[in-house]
């Protein structure tokens, strides 16, 4: 009986996290996916928790969903104020104005 | 081993999986926050449940530290993301 | 914040007064309850728990409204009963089919002192039924509520009370401090 | 012993009668984050809702537990989303405040 109700609860702690991960993938705005990524860092601890593994889902917690979450909260803010600075180092502007500034050059 | 608590949990499972709908749609940035508070604190409540479902005690101990962590992932997007973003508009950052 | 109060901060390492017994008695709590009954993780446990308590000194001095006894044996049932009245209320307007709601803003004044007791104030008013604390400006805290019918300002001003009896500061006098 | 065992069943089916009492509190938490019209009324319903059925939980467990240790432990995982959820929605609601996201009012 147990083990009929725990194969439950993971085929659909598995389609959550599946369709979580392709929401991840698909989307375009960076806070929706950081945000994506906190909660897969939470569902994916549990996922270590019925692998019998509460080492790594501890490891899985304090660092996917704790630690690496604010870590990319930050950096969208760095992000965010490099735009504003008209300094998009990586941006596809960016790179057409060098590749124009190379063709006049050239 | 206890199937009654594990039923619980399963129970929670679809809370959780809703909630997702709310960091697809949510208007502002704060919604898609407020879904991984929802997410922390379901996380916990199941852990609690499976701890008595699966008859592992150690699985308290990933609660605890669930139900301090998503408190920092919000406390930090609060401070560093959504103050930041438009500091133009009011002058005073906490 | 409480700055200007008189704890003997250059005092020694582990002088031994009532806050800081209070504080390493706490912070063993906590660790035992971590741990569990292993008596060798005490060795670890001494050190963290008078390193924590020192920290716990430094960052937030001892104020001089002190946590009463009786405030807190009369705070814990009110602050239970009104939270699960909360609970209660938000169910009932998520689960009926019609929307009951009438949100707006309330402004109340509150008499606690800044400091702890107006921060666990603050924190708390987001826990009682329909009330949900989104401003704070100096003494005067702006409330959203989930319904205006309620009678929100008696609800804080109960709250306020209790909070005051928790923290030993009397109604009548402005200011504590 | 008889009369211990007793007790104990009896705390055992409270325990479970709490738990079941702590559900219903998350799943409508759920509905009023989907259901409700703007980010305050979603904070309420956040943090009271969840708050309560974790409380609710936790006392279900702690009665059935038997044991002061895991009674303490739970007890103190409850405090802890207690004051990070409140301290985090007070947080949110004035950072939308100081944002002038108006609330939504029936009209």
């Amino acid at each position: 009986m147990i083990y009929s109700i725990l194969t439950l609860f993971d085929i659909i702690l598995i389609l959550t996290m599946l369709w979580l991960a392709w929401c991840l993938l698909n989307t375009e705005d960076i806070f929706k996916a950081v945000v994506l990524f906190i909660s897969f860092g939470l569902l994916m601890a549990l996922a270590w928790v019925r692998m019998r593994a509460p080492d790594v889902a501890l490891a899985e917690a304090a660092l996917g969903a704790g630690l690496t979450g604010p870590l990319f909260l930050s950096a969208l803010r760095r992000m965010n104020r490099t735009r504003k600075g008209e300094r998009r180092l990586d941006s596809d502007e960016n790179r057409e104005k060098e590749h124009k500034a190379n063709q006049e050059q050239g | 081993m206890s199937w009654m608590h594990t039923i619980f949990a399963l129970i929670l499972l679809p809370a959780i999986a809703t909630g997702m709908f709310r960091i697809l749609r949510g208007p502002t940035a704060a919604d898609r926050m407020m879904t991984a508070q929802l997410f922390g604190t379901c996380g916990v409540a199941i852990l609690l449940l499976l701890s008595t479902g699966m008859g592992n005690p150690v699985l308290l101990d990933i609660a605890l530290v669930f139900a301090l962590l998503a408190a920092l992932a919000t406390i930090t997007f609060v401070r560093r993301t959504w103050h930041g973003s438009n500091k133009r508009n009011h002058g005073n950052p906490l | 914040m409480i700055r200007d109060h008189h704890v003997p901060r250059g005092s020694t390492l582990f002088d031994v007064n009532r806050h800081s017994f209070l504080r390493i008695l706490v912070f063993s709590a906590v660790w035992w309850v971590l741990t569990g009954s292993d008596i060798s993780s005490w060795i670890v446990g001494i050190p963290a728990v008078l390193i924590a308590s020192k920290l716990s000194l430094m960052l937030s001095p001892p104020s001089q409204c002190p946590l009463s006894l009786l405030g807190a044996l009369h705070f814990i049932p009110f602050f239970l009963y009104q939270s699960f009245r909360g609970g209660i209320d938000v169910m009932r307007r998520t689960l009926l089919r019609q929307q009951l709601l009438d949100p707006g803003l309330v402004s109340y004044v509150t008499i606690l002192p800044r400091g702890s007791a107006r921060i666990f104030f603050v924190n708390t008013i987001s826990l009682l039924p329909g009330t949900l604390s989104a401003k704070l400006d100096e003494n005067q805290v702006t409330v959203h509520t989930l319904d205006r019918g309620m009678p929100v300002w008696a609800n804080i001003q109960a709250l306020e009370y209790h909070v005051a009896a928790l923290m030993n500061i009397s109604t009548q006098k402005k200011n504590c401090l | 012993m008889a009369a211990t065992k007793e007790t104990m069943e009896i705390l055992y089916n409270c325990g479970t009668l709490f738990i079941i009492l702590g559900l219903p509190f998350f799943l409508s938490g759920t509905v009023g984050l989907i259901r409700f019209p703007d980010i305050y009324t979603r904070l309420h319903a956040l943090t009271k809702a969840d708050n309560v059925g974790l409380g609710c939980i936790v006392c279900g467990l702690a009665l059935q537990s038997g044991s002061w240790a895991v009674t303490a432990k739970l007890l103190l995982i409850w405090l802890l989303v207690l004051v990070a959820s409140s301290a985090s929605c007070h947080l949110i609601a004035r950072s939308a405040m100081q944002k002038n996201i108006e609330p939504w009012t029936r009209s």
